[in-house]
């Protein structure tokens, strides 16, 4: 049989709302299916968002679904995932949502390298609010609120949260869900923070001002300024131009997790505490001292 | 708009498409390396036309169509199998 | 004189943070802010002796967002700020109302408006408490004076939290705060026991509008922001989002008598009744025995719940007396809702008001009181 | 009998820690006790103050509004927390770092409290229990054994000796040390 | 029927921006959020044509932050948002509060708390503009009810920002916004003179705690968030703390007068009046119109300036009619402003209150006019 | 003469309130000799922080000066830039304020390339507040909220500044504040976003609890630790470790300053406006149409 | 004469648009005019409409009580928002997309409008013009050049052609089409 | 604490030390690469001591000490010049 996902749809609220041909819908099969091919158990995965048409995924899966506030999906991410550490926690967001309100708390969760699996669906714009440029809108574009063109520099979002700590970051497109299946599947399986930049159509908001209105043509534009990695590092500054390396960019798996450490201090401070209950009040006498010399500042 | 699946098979593959989700957005069509859909005019919505199954013949169960639809509105499966043809879970 | 080992010498941040743990917090997140952050450095100590969690975020809004997060994961989750912090998480603690997750908040109250007087004493949020998240909704505020009742309220703000499905906040101020003192602990007695949020689905079920389940227990729950319906799920019908703003107000404000909390003091016989919240509350009832010792009949209400604000008890404590004074380290947030509650012109209503910085000293309120009596 | 208490000079003295440990000795004596320290914008070097209230009863008002004993170790500290002071306070201060001194407090101690520390201990740090030494020796509130338990039980491991060294040299300086009139401090300087 | 120029097909946002540029904003910063996000679009497209400055941040606390920064480097600045971007720019409005710099904030009331329904009207966050940011202080919040008067009210706010050096906020519903209509533009005479902010150093000079001065104006200000001196320089002296928080309050409660505007319509003889802002004042008005020609004597007060609150007005009002009704889009904010206000537990206060996120039409308020005339 | 200070300070507010020894007096002093020496004009100056002990520095230079909240310094500067592009806009701030809150206008700073010098006064600590951990306290070191030891990985604010965009990155520390000025006048002199972290030491809050209670054991700990960037090229992995590069690590110049490219923009408009004025109304005519077809949406 | 008016569909239809230019050549034409779109959480592809109001006097109350054109181009459209209909509004939907119709309304106008547009222009995003056809033909609130002039002076260049052509097939389709009683709509579908 | 300045010179360089304002940290002394510095105790100061010139002899006008102090309480003078020794604005 085909792929199955009414097993992980909550069907009687679909159609979904994204504009025919968005490609959000695409992504979120490509996740589906990585959870699936990872024998993941709904019960034991929270799918958490932000604001967004990206961030209205999570109430079509069903699983355990948290659409938060604008920008701070991951920060309930972390929450979740440090109260319950056993589970596996997606978080999908747009670009706006996680690299324009949310940036800083995209870039504390790199640094973190909590295991959590970042999606990030770019479509360089911001979609659900109409169209306002976003820090991923390319120069010149036109946006509701660049009518005369956009002269904003955009972040290279994978170059961003390497430098920040993330532990595994990759790149893929919706014009090939099959292969961004297997990158979301190799952050899913990632222990540390995972980062998926998927390139994705807003033919709505992005398009209609950007002669781009038809999506099928617009997923196909963004295809063909995609090559694989391996390729990309032959290429010459010239070729690169316009065009975006897809693949895994960022590997790498000797930074400690972050829950891992969290626990392992936990478990610490507990033998710390048992020991202690041989010597009487130990506990009492771990509350720090005030020493003898140096300031008491506490202020602003 | 009615609540429809169509089936197509070729023998060695079935396409089944819920018609009630597909958007219209053509892309399975324009992704499909075989010329198996197209778009036709479906006088009930008013985008105009909707996917159907015009080439089953040459379809090859690759997949795609139903990795790149965003409304969850083509499966492609191997006839006889249990497992999808590509695209799908491992 | 006994060597009792309840009997502590604890700072009002501590207590905060010792009662947190009495009542089952097992989940911490913030970020640094005078005057608050001792209940932050005491929890990183303590949680994870006692198997809990403790995160430092990268702001207050993470902190909080975290805090839902966490609560939603099943813990009982806390954090604690001051005013500048306590503004930015405005809009994560409309999500934790809208949402109904219970969590903690505490806001240790420093001087403002802005960066303001971070070192100093002041009681000038207690209005953003109530209404420094947008949108219709209803809170729950303690605002305990002394330290046992710190301790005390921390404990039943946890309590408050579960049964009502709703962030509630703890505001102190910063001389509770960094006073040090000695006090017994309340008892098991006095603090009722302690239930996991399991217990409360049969109690308080009809409190969540949303399914009452949290993540990862087979219901396949959906959290959102956005107005939804009984299942949890986004709606944009009129009737179901008319409802679930009522749910939110009503389940508080229709258990008033079940929150509510006031300490009185002399108020049986008085004419001059002293109205107060926080640390005031002991200058006032200083001024009280002063007055009292003069022959004037002076009592005090102390407010331990501020919201939702006890109406009733005042207006029917503003018809015995001949008039009131409240002392207050703002420019006159209770004063303005005493007055609200009273709903009467003839009423005798007058404020001692502090925002330098400074204690509201007993002095201050025995001079009111004198003048106010030789006005009677 | 409620008793109040007040340590004063700049951050880092640890005056602070001198308030703490006075209040934390009454509490463990079964007194009520209650300890507040300033949290001022000049905190790093700049006055800080400590207050205590110790009281057989429960404590209503929990600041100062009539000092008993109060020791001072800088100008600066002085002239924020020279309030509330009574004539018959008894008042210490350095006269090395406190030569202008309010109306309030008709005598006033004068220790050289500093060099008091250097000459015991040699580190500065050790100010804290100097004062501690010269408060237990003017004021009966704590015991001498009392304090000294208190010293040994908080200090940082390691510190205890040299703190029980500048304790002592605190009690004795005060012997030696005779109350002057208000107006004659600067006379006083070592 | 002429075809005037200045007669215009607008929409609220749109009449918002325009007002601006008519009052000299040449400094916008924004964040987008619905439903405010045409007034960024529109300036986006305005501002480079007239020599502004149009500046989208990375978030609203961002946004406020330039605004602040824009106006202190001698723009006229101005932001717009809605709900959860409200909650967010708290912290830095009280900034702008306690560093008295001029600028003007616009929230597009929609359906909350947090997200709620985004796209729906609602007028629930009046309560927060007066009290979201911590730390005492006072609010000047505007509420226009026609386009006109958006028109109107938009360059007010400018000038009442530049008069009493202060954030001034202007609040509108997802109504007004998202209606296109025609109408007038105030006239010249109407609107007053355009006035550049030094002309206000000599009327208001005295409206200003810390100097009057904005940047590069060779007087080498200091502009802190702290509690400072005249001079502008952090203090911890109480009496000046107390001092400048009383002038922050002061500076607008004691120009009550100056600052305050209603609208009245039928009220003279009127034995039930209702008091309404914003765009419920339209279904109000027909309701009048309704209840009138039936032979019920209603009136109308619509408020215009929120806050400061026009207590003395409506405490008047009350005494002459025999019954108060507030219909209102929240669960009765105003109607508790009008209740501390009446100070009067014999007045006769209904409320007509809708959350659905559907307008409050003329049949609600004829029934409940009816319903309370029947009672009367 | 020697520098004179005298000029550039408000004289009547001295001393400040750091804590003797401490080195953001230092960088202070390196950021007035490098005004100095560029010959900027105190009036056309505004010199901005957040809130910390560093971000205290306004207090006491004599010129336009802006102590914000905290975290948000960048946004107050930038609307004072954009709002005056022909003045000077210094930041200076903690790593605190810079990294952890101000995180995401940090690196929206860089991304916008906006011309400003940015002064981050790194001393790896939350001084003001009490030493809590920031989001560059070392690995295990002990902190107010670290009693067990720090288990949150660090930021290398360098990398990550250039990751999001900035155009002039540099490091130094305290222990060299002749060279501090050097890096200092660079990035003020550079026409673009410029960071200039500098090491510092807070040995009330960070080296108290760490082995490093004395200031000037510290600056000299801190300068141990420093390699010049043109050795550290040369250096393998493990001598690397433990140590960190100064000097100019990143300098870029074709990437548009945005002041620049916004009043090109402005200029374009006007100038289109201008054009316009001929055909009648086509400024009118310039207001966003709605198209024939497309969604309209606008949402959360 | 207050004048109320109602287009209604799905998001892409061009039913707000076709609201905004009714409203416009009103305003234009002097009278007072109101126009104000759903902006629901269903735009895409979901149900939206847009109300007008046409008035010579001021207009009060800025929302739909009682309306006299609607019309509507999808089901889910009509289940929300065919409300405030009289028994004797006019009421013009595509009997292809809206089959089921609810009380209210005693006759209805069927007519194929997006089968119209294709065949007139080809593209469906015109549909707004057809609509605007129709209500002119319908409706004497604006005259026809005056609606022209509309959308000449609006629609964006290189439509205004296609445009036209689609509103004479509008204004021509209704000559050709009678109204049906509400219960006998599913018979007339083409 | 008194207001005091006090100035040394070798004839060569000067240095002027701003007493008021030495918090006694010890850098300018650690660092001095001449040891023309040193801290002396200070009974009116609680730190202990504050930097005194003892060896103006050895002070080769670097500046590394003006440059090093956090608290502005050094000034090195290049005698009979205007400008800097070192470590001042070029
Ligand atoms: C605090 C806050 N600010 C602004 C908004 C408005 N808002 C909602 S979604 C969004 C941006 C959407 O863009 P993106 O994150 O790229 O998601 P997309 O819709 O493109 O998938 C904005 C600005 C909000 N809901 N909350
Ligand atoms: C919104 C807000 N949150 C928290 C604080 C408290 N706070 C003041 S300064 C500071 C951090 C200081 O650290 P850093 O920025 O590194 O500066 P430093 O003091 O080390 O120079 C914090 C957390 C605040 N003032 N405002
Ligand atoms: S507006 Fe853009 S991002 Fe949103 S659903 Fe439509 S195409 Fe997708
Ligand atoms: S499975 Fe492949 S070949 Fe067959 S229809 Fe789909 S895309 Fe075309
Ligand atoms: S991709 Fe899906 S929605 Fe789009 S046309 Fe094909 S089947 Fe329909
Ligand atoms: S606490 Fe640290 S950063 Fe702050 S002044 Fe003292 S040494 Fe410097
Ligand atoms: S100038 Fe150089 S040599 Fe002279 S004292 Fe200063 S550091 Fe030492
Ligand atoms: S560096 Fe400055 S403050 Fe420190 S000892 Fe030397 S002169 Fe004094
Ligand atoms: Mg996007
Ligand atoms: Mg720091």
């Amino acid at each position: 049989m085909a792929f199955n996902y009414a097993n992980w749809l909550r069907q009687d609220l679909m159609p979904h709302i994204w504009c025919p041909g968005c490609g959000i819908g695409i992504v979120l099969k490509s996740a589906i299916r990585a959870m699936e091919s990872l024998g993941w158990n709904q019960d034991t995965i929270g799918f958490v968002s932000g604001i967004g048409c990206t961030s209205r995924a999570p109430g079509y899966v069903d699983m355990n679904t948290l659409h938060t506030t604008h920008g701070r999906a991951l920060t309930f991410a972390t929450g979740l995932k440090m109260a319950a550490p056993d589970k596996n926690v997606v978080v999908m967001a747009g670009d706006g949502d996680s690299a324009a309100i949310g940036g800083n708390h995209l870039i504390h969760s790199c640094r973190r390298n909590i295991n959590i699996t970042m999606i990030i669906v770019n479509n360089e714009i911001y979609g659900m609010t109409g169209g306002q440029f976003s820090p991923t809108t390319p120069g010149g574009a036109r946006a509701a609120t660049a009518p005369y063109g956009n002269i904003d520099p955009g972040f290279d979002l994978c170059k961003l949260t390497i430098a920040a700590g993330a532990t595994y970051v990759a790149r893929g497109h919706v014009a090939n869900g099959i292969y961004l299946e297997r990158l979301i599947k190799g952050g899913m399986a990632h222990k540390g923070f995972a980062v998926i930049e998927v390139m994705s159509n807003c033919h709505t908001q992005y398009g209609r001002r950007n002669q781009h209105p038809d999506p099928a043509e617009l997923i196909e534009h963004i295809a063909s300024n995609a090559v694989m990695l391996t390729k990309w590092d032959k290429m010459t500054p010239e070729e690169k131009s316009g065009k975006y390396p897809i693949g895994v960019l960022h590997k790498e798996t000797d930074k400690p997790e972050y829950c891992e450490s969290f626990y392992k201090l936990q478990q610490h401070a507990q033998e710390r505490v048992r020991d202690a209950s041989r010597k009487i009040a130990e506990a009492e006498a771990m509350k720090p001292k005030r020493e003898g010399a140096g300031g008491e500042p506490s202020e602003n | 708009m009615s609540l429809v699946e169509t089936v197509s098979a070729n023998g060695q593959f079935k396409l089944l498409v819920h018609e009630t989700w597909c958007k219209g957005c053509r892309i399975c069509v324009d992704l499909c390396p075989t010329k198996t859909l197209a778009m036709v005019e479906s006088p009930d919505r008013w985008e105009g036309s909707i996917v159907k199954v015009t080439n089953m013949e040459a379809c090859n169960g690759c997949g795609i169509c139903e990795a790149e639809c965003p409304d969850f509105a083509i499966s492609v499966f191997a006839e006889g199998k249990s497992k999808p043809a590509a695209g799908g879970a491992a | 004189m006994t060597h009792n080992k309840d009997r502590v010498f604890w700072a009002g941040n501590e207590t905060i943070a010792e009662a947190a743990l009495r009542a089952g917090c097992n989940f911490y997140a913030g970020y640094p802010i005078t005057p608050s952050s001792e209940i932050a450095a005491l929890l990183s100590l303590r949680l994870p002796q006692t198997g809990g969690v403790f995160l430092q975020m990268e702001d207050e809004i993470a902190a909080m967002g975290a805090v839902v997060g966490g609560s939603l994961g099943g813990a009982k989750a806390m954090t604690a700020t001051s005013g500048p912090g306590f503004s930015l998480k405005q809009e994560n603690i409309g999500y934790a109302i809208m949402s109904e997750t219970p969590c903690v908040i505490v806001d240790v109250q420093r001087g403002g408006p802005s960066t303001g007087a971070p070192t100093a004493p002041a009681q000038s949020d207690i209005m953003q408490a109530r209404w420094g998240t947008h949108g219709d909704h209803s809170m729950i505020a303690l605002t305990p004076g002394t330290p046992a009742e710190v301790y005390r309220e921390t404990v039943r703000a946890f309590h408050l939290s579960e049964a009502y499905r709703t962030p509630v906040m703890l505001l102190i101020d910063e001389i509770i705060a960094h006073t040090t003192e000695s006090f017994d602990i309340p008892t098991d007695e006095d603090l009722g026991p302690i239930h996991p949020r399991t217990w409360y689905q049969e109690r308080y079920g009809a409190n969540s509008f949303r399914p009452f389940h949290d993540f990862y227990q087979g219901k396949h729950i959906h959290i959102t922001g956005l107005s939804h319906n009984e299942r949890g799920f986004a709606t944009t019908t009129p009737a179901i989002i008319q409802r679930g703003i009522e749910h939110l107000v009503n389940k508080i404000e229709l258990n008033q008598k079940e929150i509510e909390r006031n300490d009185t003091y002399m108020l049986e016989d008085a004419e001059i009744a002293l109205i107060a919240f926080g640390s005031p509350g002991r200058a006032s009832k200083e001024a009280v025995d002063i007055a009292r010792a003069e022959g004037i009949k002076a009592g005090l209400m102390r407010i331990i719940t501020f919201w939702p604000f006890p109406t009733a008890t005042i207006r029917e404590l503003v018809d015995k007396v001949r008039a009131v004074i409240v002392p207050e380290m703002n420019m006159g947030m209770l004063r303005g809702e005493v007055e609200r509650a009273a709903m009467r012109r003839d009423v005798q209503l007058h404020g001692v008001n502090c925002v330098g910085g400074v204690p509201i000293e007993p002095q201050q309120v025995i001079d009111k009181i004198r003048e106010v009596y030789r006005g009677l | 009998m409620r008793t109040e208490i007040r340590f004063a000079g700049v951050g880092g003295q640890g005056n602070i820690l001198a308030g703490e440990w006075v209040a934390l000795a009454a509490h463990n004596m079964g007194l009520n006790a209650l300890q507040s320290p300033t949290y001022t914008a000049q905190v790093r070097g700049g006055p800080t103050s400590v207050d205590v209230l110790i009281d057989k009863n429960p404590i209503g008002y929990p600041r100062l509004t009539s000092i008993d004993f109060f020791l001072c170790l800088a100008q600066g500290a002085w002239n924020l927390f020279a309030t509330q002071l009574k004539q018959d306070s008894i008042v210490v201060v350095d006269p090395n770092l406190v030569t202008k001194v309010g109306p309030g407090p008709q005598m006033i101690y004068p220790i050289s409290i500093i060099q008091v520390t250097k000459q015991a201990v040699e580190k500065p740090v050790y100010t804290s229990a100097v004062s501690l030494g010269i408060f237990c020796r003017l004021m009966s509130t704590i015991p001498q054994d009392e304090m000294i338990r208190t010293i040994e039980k908080n200090a940082p491991s390691g510190t205890v000796e040299k703190n029980l060294l500048a304790f002592r040299a605190g009690w004795d300086i005060v012997d030696e040390t005779k109350p002057v009139p208000r107006d004659e401090l600067a006379l006083a300087v070592a």
